[in-house]
């Protein structure tokens, strides 16, 4: 993706849609950059769940009253937005989920656990993966005998892509990888890695979480067979996750959660699934968040993912550059904003990345520290924990200010 | 959407307490079953076509509500004797202007489905109801 | 439980609380009688979620910065309520979930499929269950080889123990049951269901999805082992379940969903677990949803679930003597309100429960109609599908008279 | 909670630097080990009992953040010479009193974990790091 011109946001006009920008902590302004983690969410988001609540609350698809068939249009209309929104070929390829975690054990358990996947079969990840991506391909190792192998990841927070074809045989089944990575904020080259897959034979799992809030995506051109992303880090509420699955392959996949909306027929010890996508989605579905989350679309999608991407390039450059000034702050991941998103994991000389967040804190700035959910990653740059601050479309230069000013805070106390 | 009583009219009550073409068909040529998975309502449909590609008689059983037990009456009178091919054109709006009543749209589903099942008798693939 | 002395709530002042209740359907009073598909949400839980977001948004648990404080407090002050709210011995005791769905998934995956189940062992359900409590234990019964069995239902509504004597045998393992029907209303025996259970070494799951909502619930008594419920039910948020389990059948018992949140350690190819209930909330949670259940709980908890209880018991005592008086219309389930909830399925002689549905919609009345999620009951009655009326604290004979008007407003239309 | 720069107060971050009683210890006759999950902080203690059931000696290591690791060093100190019943008797007041410092929840988890390994090395099974 070619780096847009100079793109910023209008920064102030957007805040003004956070309330919880407007508070402050312990007296200063807050300077939230933990987005990655989870993100603030706009007043339209807000509202459109009370909304929901005060006017039309009512369980979706059964309902023959008013307030169902209100509660339906809008959740199904929430779902053609998502599916606009990633460039899928049709509304019945979008599942709701209650997370990209879900999603991904979905895909792990009906696809490979009680699916496809036999004993011998491959399947081949990242040593940069989230933990949503690590564990629920255990399971498929532990109850089928997969074999799962692992793309290493270079010096500067890139795949080993020369290794990534020499893992790849007749055997492999899945390939899954993420879309952005939640600690070195790489981008990877998904359409090329989904290609190869293809070519052995595999289908590629996308783990979107980092991607779907912070750039544009279509699922047609980058030949994703499943991709995952969660509401939260887009905007939209807690508790709301999609998965994408292409048609002919959410048809062969079983589902995970067994129950109500599900099912065509039970009888005693036997049922028949419905159609897709309701077959992955048993029980009473996350109706507010569905709703919630075409809202946050409908916000992302009037700012445009381009303008999104482009103003979160500005400030990482911005804040790369600034950091790479400090002397002892080690930066993380590729240097150029053109291969990476804004997320930017650092640490301190003598400070462990706790104290840098405690201390962040006191200056009301909110960054994460730790393993971040990635203990392969952090084993393989030796490192026990990170600081994290990411960019989102309500951060500015400012922000970025903050942060280094910050940073030499910590590094007074810890002179 | 106008949803009023105006959904029971007349000629739809006529149809589901006395539906035409119910019941089994000898020698049937083409069978389909299909349900509504939210709500149950069931549509089979018995069609036999003649030598000159017509349906020549169509029968149906079912169970379910009235309107899609009267919309699978109204069908059967529609296609009787009508040549395959138009059969196999015959889309929802044909169908929905015959019952001619506002639906919502979960009570769609339950009208359109017995051209859905039409669809399924005659091989055809498509989608009709939702 | 003995029946309480008269009593009724002020519905007056709890409608005024509910938003919602003060819409008119096409010109008409709103009558909304289907909460035992979801409930409407009083202005307190309503608002409580908007403040989340408005004001403390954060990922839980990790965040060492003051809103993840603040979050991950509000979200175990609701694992507390809810651990007093059904007498659980410790809040550890307590998972959240998304819904009974995957609550029931959960134990089936988890101390079934993944766990503890042989072939050939035997899990006893009952023919009045809801989908969501029979599609989990198919999985169970196709993956591992278990044997499934059904205790039957009299006419009454009523289980048939007797038979449940017959069918408890040492290879029992599992014995799964509802605490009150979502058809029917019957409430059934489980303190003595999980008494027999645990006599031949089986352990006692507990569908609690309609008992939650509309009485007490005492785990330690009813010696529950695990019981599952949903928030949407029972004045809470979408997209919220929960599940409880005795300590030590929690740590016995495998996790559903791998990721984030859940583990210790993760390496490439295998992860240690972390503590219970936690290892079971893979992936960030639903926050807001918790908060907000956390706050329909004190709600019920303020009005008493013994005063709910009697309340409900009154209006169905009311509602079921003027339908025993219409001709045509017939009720299914146990005739005396002290077995029974507030859930009312009935049919009309000539007119389908969708046709019921629609006319009474025409009215502002809202019923469900159909198989209600529990097609083998269906089956067992011999019931293509039933119209059905269920009451909740903003119910009152207003709403129950206006039911009656209303089916011979059906009546008339199908005379 | 008052939360400000008290938390890095002088004697916490000179047992940060200078931890004490750092390293392995030969003869240890108990040894746990345990990681805050949610952050990763680690602790190891390595503990020797004489024959007059006092601590005689105990050592330390691991790796995480200022609190923990300062607490781990003062908890060495605190401990070093102690009957073990009175170890065994040490509740999570007196260590938060000697680090004499106000936090928050999250922190606290990491001011404990060392009393949680000394719990554990003693074979108590007490949760004192929540
Ligand atoms: C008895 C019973 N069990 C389980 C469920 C499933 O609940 P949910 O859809 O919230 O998962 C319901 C509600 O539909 C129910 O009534
Ligand atoms: C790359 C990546 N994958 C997966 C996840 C898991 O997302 P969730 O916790 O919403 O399930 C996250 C977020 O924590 C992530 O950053």
């Amino acid at each position: 993706m070619a780096k847009p011109a100079k793109v910023m946001l209008n920064v102030p006009a957007i805040k003004a849609d956070f309330p919880i920008l407007q508070r402050t902590i312990r007296d200063k302004r807050l300077v939230y950059l933990d987005s990655a983690a989870t993100s603030q969410k706009p007043k339209q988001v807000i509202d459109a769940t009370s909304d929901f609540y005060s006017r039309y609350n009512a369980n979706v698809h059964r309902a023959i009253y008013e307030l169902g068939e209100e509660s339906t249009r809008e959740y199904e209309g929430a779902r053609e937005k998502i599916a606009a929104f990633i460039q899928a070929k049709s509304p019945t390829e979008i599942a709701f989920t209650k997370s990209t975690t879900e999603s991904l054990n979905l895909v792990a358990y009906g696809y490979g656990l009680k699916g496809k996947i036999q004993k011998g079969d491959e399947i081949v990840g990242t040593v940069m993966e989230h933990h949503s991506n690590h564990v629920p391909w255990h399971f498929v190792k532990d109850h089928k005998g997969a074999v799962l192998k692992y793309v290493d990841v270079k010096d500067d927070g890139t795949l080993r892509m020369e290794q990534y074809d020499d893992l790849l045989t007749d055997r492999t089944k899945i390939v899954t990888v993420s879309l952005c990575s939640n600690v070195l904020g790489t981008i990877n080259p998904v359409k090329e890695i989904a290609k190869r897959a293809h070519e052995v034979g595999a289908i590629c799992v996308v783990d979107a979480a980092q991607a779907a809030p912070h750039m544009p995506i279509d699922v047609q051109d980058l030949d994703a067979d499943f991709l995952a992303f969660s509401g939260h880090k887009m905007l939209g509420p807690t508790g709301i996750g999609v998965l994408y699955g292409k048609q002919e392959l959410f048809e062969a996949t079983e589902p995970l959660l067994g129950g109500g909306e599900m099912i065509r027929e039970v009888h005693l010890g036997s049922a028949k699934w419905n159609d897709v996508p309701y077959k992955f989605e048993g029980g009473t579905p996350n109706i507010a968040g569905a709703i919630g989350l075409g809202v946050a679309v409908d916000y992302l999608t009037k700012i445009g993912m381009e303008a999104v991407r482009g103003h979160e390039m500005e400030i990482t450059e911005y804040a790369l550059e600034k950091l790479a000034r400090l002397k002892g702050v080690q930066t993380y991941g590729p240097k150029d904003v053109k291969k990476r998103a804004g997320v930017v994991s650092f640490t301190i000389d003598g400070a462990h990345p706790h104290d840098i967040a405690s201390i962040l804190d006191v200056e009301g700035i909110c960054v994460r520290s730790g393993h971040h959910c990635a203990q392969p990653l952090m084993e393989r740059f030796n490192l026990p924990a990170t600081a994290r601050a990411s960019f989102y479309i309500y951060n500015d230069m400012d922000d970025a200010d903050a942060l280094v000013a910050g940073i030499k805070k910590v590094q007074e106390v810890f002179a | 959407m106008s949803i009023s009583y105006d959904m029971y009219q007349e000629q739809i009550l006529d149809h589901y307490k006395h539906p035409r073409n119910k019941g089994l068909l000898a020698g049937a040529t083409k069978n389909a079953r299909d349900s509504n998975p939210l709500c149950g309502d069931e549509v089979v449909l018995h069609v036999k076509v003649d030598g000159s590609d017509r349906i020549a008689e169509v029968k149906f059983e079912g169970q379910g509500c009235a309107i899609s037990q009267a919309s699978a009456s109204m069908l059967t009178t529609m296609v009787k004797g009508m040549p395959l091919s138009d059969a196999e054109g015959l889309g929802r709006d044909a169908v929905l202007k015959q019952l001619g009543i506002p639906l919502s749209a979960v009570r769609l589903k339950c009208a359109l489905l017995s051209l859905h099942v039409l669809k399924l008798a005659l091989g055809q693939k498509a989608d009709v109801a939702t």
